[in-house]
């Protein structure tokens, strides 16, 4: 099972700032191991945010996005107490999502 | 002030909705990972840009893209980008080096600020850029980043 | 406008950025690496190696199912905040000086009751192989920041240790001839454009002792002292250094004392 | 005495039995091997120490006078200048095994050539910003020095056996201790020397 994520989200002003360290080695399926195979390629595809039901951002993600990747956005209409949820899904079928509440 | 950190991103931690959804054609599916977007696919910058319908696009001062001038390392290289465009949809992250030019592409609902922060790899000293739809058109900044060499058995 | 313009944009760029490089280049690349370290800010995947070693420092396991909790890091049973900073030290249960890794395999084996192979059977991760030691360091030594440093050296064999750690730091061997000296002795020097420490002095020892272990960019993941050291060796082109052994723990101590005072800042994230 | 016999007589004192009287443990070697592992090429043969290795670090790398200057006298005799006299090979050659790291590190492949790696430690070229300081820096070498007989057989000594000039360097012997062969030797020679290379420009 996928590691959890670590998700801030603070108010910043009417913005919620959101800042978001995902555990995902992110191969590129170029890279070769010590004994010189190569590691098939295994990265995030999409990452999607949802707050009351409305998506706050969504993105499409290639291999070239570094290792544990980090993610920092900010959006209006939240608020202290309010969920977000974020949701990634990689190339070998696995996803993960996470859920925090709005400081 | 660090402790309530802790117990935060602790409590973040418990609070982690897992749903790892491997389907049980997993290992055929890690064997064939080949990615079929052709943005993800294009070996040069036109042909990305292309693939997600940019053919057309100006530099505009209006876009802040922020990455170092050296990485000591290209394996993570920060990128944040704001857009003081009007009117901006998405904006999508290129590496004009990489073997895949195309590294990400954001979109910007209303409501969601025209800013995205993320760490790239970034292959070789090369341009980055950020390309932004807005509805008056595409629009880009770039930036060079020198990839250096470190290390003493590198 | 078509693609072109954005060519020459960037050449326009480049040249620009060329011509503002200065003679005095040194300076400025130097300045530009902080630039570069400065923009990760707080945001350290170190933390996702402290959320599952949080995870498994609670969770009962092994044949006796029983969390780390009442682990003795040298500061009585289950205490963590500053333990760190106050290793490598004496253990009476075990008669010997052990670091924080050496120690963790202690617990699991003996309090949880988990095999030492399968303790032992991924000492550093790699990817989607993780180590679960490297997790729990991490989050062991996270609530040792601000902590600082004291290593007293009360017991003889402490003294021993050091001792034996200062004579491995000066011993040069192997094709190169390298010593952990010939990089480390030395300030103000540097590896490419990476300033090495001068582990010789309090300055020196404390920069670098206070920033492991560190989550590497290079290579996405987060390394303890243990990893650094057998590093180190593999760069001076020697054998591998076993885990845990009392060179591993001499060098270790010896780089601790010298650091004595620091304020601890680890995990930190680092090239 | 005069200074040879002085000299002599300090020998024989430094010999290996003098070393282990002066060393408060004298199995630091014993005591590494038991903490290290052979992995792949890189054995526990290679903590054992050469005279030179010894010495050096009896004094941590400073040592006195006299032992400096027989340091200085054994290394030299190892000296093997190029088989056909031509110390100058080809510089883009050289600068290849100046910027590459890799080599008998037990994750290289024994298969590639190693690297001298001089970049780590030396400014060269000066367009190259990523250059170490624990040496000095080499940067218009060629065009500082020329290129007298005497000046290219002091280069090729110091790249051969840093220890034939620089006692207990930190610097490795290259060619004494077969990390470079004597072609990459000629073409890192070259890289300093010639005046198309880019470390004169």
């Amino acid at each position: 099972m996928p590691d959890p994520m670590r998700i801030r989200a603070v108010m910043m002003g009417d913005l919620v700032d959101v800042k978001i360290l995902m555990s995902h080695v992110m191969e590129t399926g170029q890279r070769k191991n010590a004994d010189g195979d190569l590691v098939p390629a295994h990265y995030i595809t999409e990452v999607s945010a949802t707050c009351k039901d409305k998506t706050v951002m969504s993105a499409a993600w290639g291999p070239s996005v570094a290792k544990n990747p980090y993610f920092s956005f900010r959006f209006k209409g939240g608020a202290k107490g309010d969920k977000l949820s974020i949701t990634w899904k990689d190339t070998a079928g696995g996803t993960r999502t996470d859920e925090v509440t709005i400081n | 002030m660090k402790k309530t950190r802790r117990d935060f991103l602790s409590l973040t931690g418990r609070l982690g909705l897992a749903a790892a959804a491997l389907t049980s054609g997993l290992f055929s599916r890690i064997a064939m990972a080949v990615d079929t977007r052709p943005a993800f696919e294009a070996t040069s910058l036109k042909d990305a840009l292309a693939s997600i319908g940019v053919t057309e696009h100006q530099a505009s001062a209006e876009i802040i893209l922020k990455a170092p001038d050296i990485a000591e390392n290209g394996a993570v290289v920060p990128v944040e980008v704001t857009s003081k465009l009007p009117g901006t949809r998405s904006i999508a992250l290129l590496v004009e080096k990489n073997p895949h030019q195309m590294s990400a592409e954001f979109m910007i609902p209303e409501g969601t600020e025209a800013f995205v922060a993320t760490r790239l790899k970034v292959a070789e000293t090369s341009n980055v850029f950020a390309v932004v739809k807005t509805d008056a058109g595409v629009f880009h900044a770039a930036k060079v980043v020198k990839v250096t060499l470190g290390g003493c058995g590198g | 406008m078509a693609a072109p313009s954005l060519f020459s944009t960037v050449i326009a760029a480049c040249l620009a950025a060329m011509t503002a490089l200065p003679a005095g280049a040194e300076q400025t690349s130097e300045e530009a690496i902080a630039e570069y370290h400065a923009m990760f800010g707080d945001e350290n995947p170190a933390e996702l190696w402290q959320l599952r070693g949080e995870e498994l420092w609670k969770t009962p396991r092994g044949s006796r199912q029983v969390s780390l909790e009442t682990c003795d890091l040298g500061k009585g049973p289950g205490v963590i905040a500053g333990a760190y900073a106050e290793l490598p030290r004496w253990f009476e249960d075990t008669g010997k000086v052990q670091d924080l890794e050496s120690r963790l395999v202690t617990c699991m084996t003996t309090l949880q009751g988990l095999p030492e192979s399968e303790v032992l059977a991924i000492k550093f991760g790699d990817g989607e192989q993780k180590s679960d030691l490297e997790a729990v360091t991490a989050y062991v030594v996270a609530a040792s920041r601000g902590s600082r440093i004291s290593l007293p050296l009360d017991h003889p064999a402490e003294k021993a240790a050091y001792a034996l750690g200062e004579r491995v730091f000066f011993y040069r061997a192997g094709p190169h001839d390298f010593a952990c000296a010939t990089c480390h002795s030395e300030s103000g020097k540097r590896i490419r454009l990476q300033t090495l420490p001068q582990l010789t002095t309090p300055e020196g020892a404390q920069a670098a002792y206070t920033r492991w272990p560190a989550y590497r960019v290079s290579q996405g993941e987060l390394r303890t002292m243990e990893w650094r050291l057998q590093d180190c060796f593999r760069q001076q082109r020697l054998p591998q250094l076993k885990y845990g052994s009392d060179v591993a723990i001499g060098l270790t101590l010896y780089l601790a004392r010298n650091a004595n005072g620091g304020e601890m800042v680890a995990p930190s994230i680092k090239r | 005495m005069n200074s040879s016999l002085r000299v002599a007589a300090l020998l024989l004192c430094m010999g290996p039995l003098a070393s282990a009287l002066a060393d408060p443990a004298p199995d630091l070697t014993a005591t590494l091997k038991a903490a290290f592992e052979d992995k792949r090429q890189a054995t526990l043969d290679r903590l054992d120490q050469d005279e030179t290795q010894k010495l050096c670090t009896q004094y941590r790398d400073q040592p006195p006078a006299e032992v400096a200057q027989e340091i200085a006298k054994m290394n030299l005799a190892t000296v093997k200048p190029p088989a056909d006299g031509k110390y100058l090979g080809d510089w883009k050659a050289g600068e290849v095994v100046a910027s590459t790291g890799t080599g008998l590190q037990w994750n290289d492949d024994p298969a590639k050539p190693n690297g001298g790696n001089c970049y780590a430690c030396h400014e060269l070229a000066p367009a190259e910003m990523a250059y170490g300081t624990l040496g000095p820096s080499l940067k218009h070498y060629g065009k500082l020095r020329g290129q007298d007989p005497a000046v290219l057989a002091y280069a090729w000594s110091m790249i051969y056996n840093s220890s034939s000039y620089a006692p207990c360097s930190n610097m490795p012997r290259f060619g004494h201790r077969g990390i470079l062969t004597e072609q990459q030797i000629k073409d890192v020679m070259a890289y300093l020397f010639d005046a198309a290379s880019p470390v004169n420009q």
